[in-house]
């Protein structure tokens, strides 16, 4: 038995559009500028139900699309605009524009990746100054105080906080639940229980901490573990009752 | 192959070996005391026998500079063996990012923002914290923007020997289907039922 | 040499050569699969090669297993190489990681690596020959990983007459820009649907 939970994600507006505008079939005697608008707000209307923050970047394009489809609807005649104001008509060559220009480092981003992928079946050797050339390395403790050294430690501390923070809340990282029901099942293998603290012992950060507990729920789903708690806000026994069978589970967190 | 130019070559390895990051010929020619023929000759060799004898490492190119790395082809044994760090998956957001920044150095925060249409800050301070990404300075204009650009460790990241190695950007404009059907859909002269 | 016989090699000489410990017949037997038999002749196939061409490196023998070492006679250059060498990254990520050992002891690599992000390992081996921490046992998890913590020469060092000397981490408050940024994040964190 899985599961699929997927709620589709955009890096940003123009990746947005361009989903959007890649999934017509052009039929000229629609409008097309109405029925992109009409979708792009659709989305965003769809986002924000789920209680997603909405960048302004979002409502700045919305607000675009809508000008271009309203100078759209109007009778055709020549307007006068300021020479600072921008027609609907040269917003949407701005628009144009800038969406080639976006496709462009999206389709170049696709080849880094698979660089970075194809990078990632080399390792370096990283095994520091061997023993006999220690003397060489100079004295680390040099110069150093109890101080410095507590301070070097908050500051990582708050680095690594800030990092794991930043995530950006239009790209969520994708984890995989199914890939935590295997990681579990590892960790269950040759025993009869295990308490949920042993099982994310090495869990870094928060949302890898819930994906564990959302792939224990799957687990008891699939009667493979039975659960136990033996008092409100109490450790979490995970036990082992049937065999393992693996499914596909996704959940974008 | 002379003794004289095997001793090189087993010198010259041996740098390799103990060193972490990638040697560059002038400074394999400082420390060896060797002329920079004879050591290019040298990396030819090993780079030659290793590829030939199909070892578990290879030596090759990049950054600038030659260094030792693991033969991929036994990258499942290794990494079953370590557990690595410095391959942690980029995200969709974080490869634009970084595209941006590659091919336009320097760039500013705002210069990212306005090709992708979105705040990159979030992105722009994880690659600064993953060393791919360094600051170069400052733009001469009103508020004096910093201005990004790449590290030896984002070349290193990518397996690229230079920035130059990057695949031209034009190959990569959108064809012409694609545009034709930005253009018709954002279109505003259409009829009207 | 049979194919199959040069693949098991070179399997195995990949991982002699990013690992910075000695590794034992048995580890090498789980992590490819391959019988001891096997993987002995495999050692002294590698061990041979190496002597008969004279690397620049060596598989020795030593306490728990096999490990590759630069050849000796090369030390001279190695020591040039290292000196040459800008030690500044080092040092910082040696007190970096030495940080983290000291308030969060007993930690393993993997949580080193974890928080600062980066592999540590030779960063870990450095302090390890330094004398400045030691191994304190193995975690009772998967893989039963070792401990690490500092030693009583890291004590001596700062006239400390035990660990729980070391100043408290709670007096530290962010300042208002790091704190302000925090909160901002957080507000616009992911959600799981």
């Amino acid at each position: 038995m899985s599961y699929q939970v997927k709620l589709e994600v955009f890096e940003g507006p123009f990746d947005l559009l361009l989903n959007l505008i890649s999934r017509q079939k052009i039929d000229i005697y629609e409008i097309p500028i109405a029925k992109i608008a009409k979708e792009y707000l659709d989305y965003i209307n769809s986002i924000q139900e789920l209680d997603l923050e909405i960048g302004t970047e979002f409502l700045l394009i919305a607000a675009t699309l809508l000008d271009i489809k309203a100078a759209s609807l109007l009778p055709k005649k020549e307007e006068v605009y300021d020479e600072d104001e921008i027609s609907p008509q040269e917003a949407r060559e701005i628009l144009i524009a800038r969406l080639v220009e976006y496709k462009k480092f999206k389709n170049v981003s696709a080849e880094l990746a698979a660089r970075y992928e194809a990078e990632s079946k080399y390792y370096v050797r990283d095994v520091g100054v061997e023993e006999d050339f220690d003397s060489l390395v100079p004295d680390f403790l040099s110069g150093i105080s109890l101080g410095k050294l507590r301070k070097l430690f908050l500051a990582i501390n708050e680095r690594r906080e800030i990092s794991l923070l930043q995530a950006d809340h239009i790209t969520p990282k994708p984890l995989s639940v199914d890939e935590y029901v295997k990681k579990i099942e590892n960790r269950l293998k040759g025993v009869k229980a295990k308490s949920f603290r042993e099982l994310t012992h090495d869990c870094t950060d928060k949302i890898e901490l819930i994906a564990m507990f959302l792939a224990v729920l799957e687990l008891y789903k699939r009667g493979i573990v039975k659960l136990g708690q033996a008092e409100t806000f109490g450790e979490i026994t995970v036990i082992v009752s049937g065999n393992v069978v693996t499914g596909n589970a996704e959940v974008v967190v | 192959m002379s003794e004289m130019r095997a001793r090189i070559r087993n010198i010259i390895e041996s740098l390799f070996f103990v060193s972490d990051r990638p040697l560059n010929i002038s400074r394999i020619c400082e420390v060896t005391s060797v002329g920079e023929e004879e050591v290019k000759q040298a990396i030819e060799d090993l780079a030659n026998e290793y590829r030939r004898t199909d070892r578990g490492f290879q030596l090759r190119e990049v950054a600038g500079g030659y260094r030792l790395y693991s033969h991929p082809a036994y990258a499942p044994y290794i990494e079953k063996l370590i557990l690595s760090f410095d391959h942690r998956r980029l995200t969709q957001a974080a490869l634009e990012t970084l595209s941006i920044i590659a091919y336009k150095q320097p760039v500013t925060r705002m210069d990212i923002a306005a090709i992708r249409g979105v705040n990159s800050d979030g992105v722009v301070n994880t690659l600064l914290n993953r060393g791919l990404i360094k600051e170069m300075g400052r733009q001469g204009t009103t508020g004096q923007p910093i201005l990004y650009g790449t590290t030896t460790r984002f070349l290193e990241s990518f397996g690229l020997r230079s920035i130059d190695e990057l695949p031209p950007l034009d190959e990569f404009s959108p064809d012409e289907e694609v545009r034709r059907q930005i253009e018709e859909n954002l279109r505003s002269s259409a009829v009207i039922e």
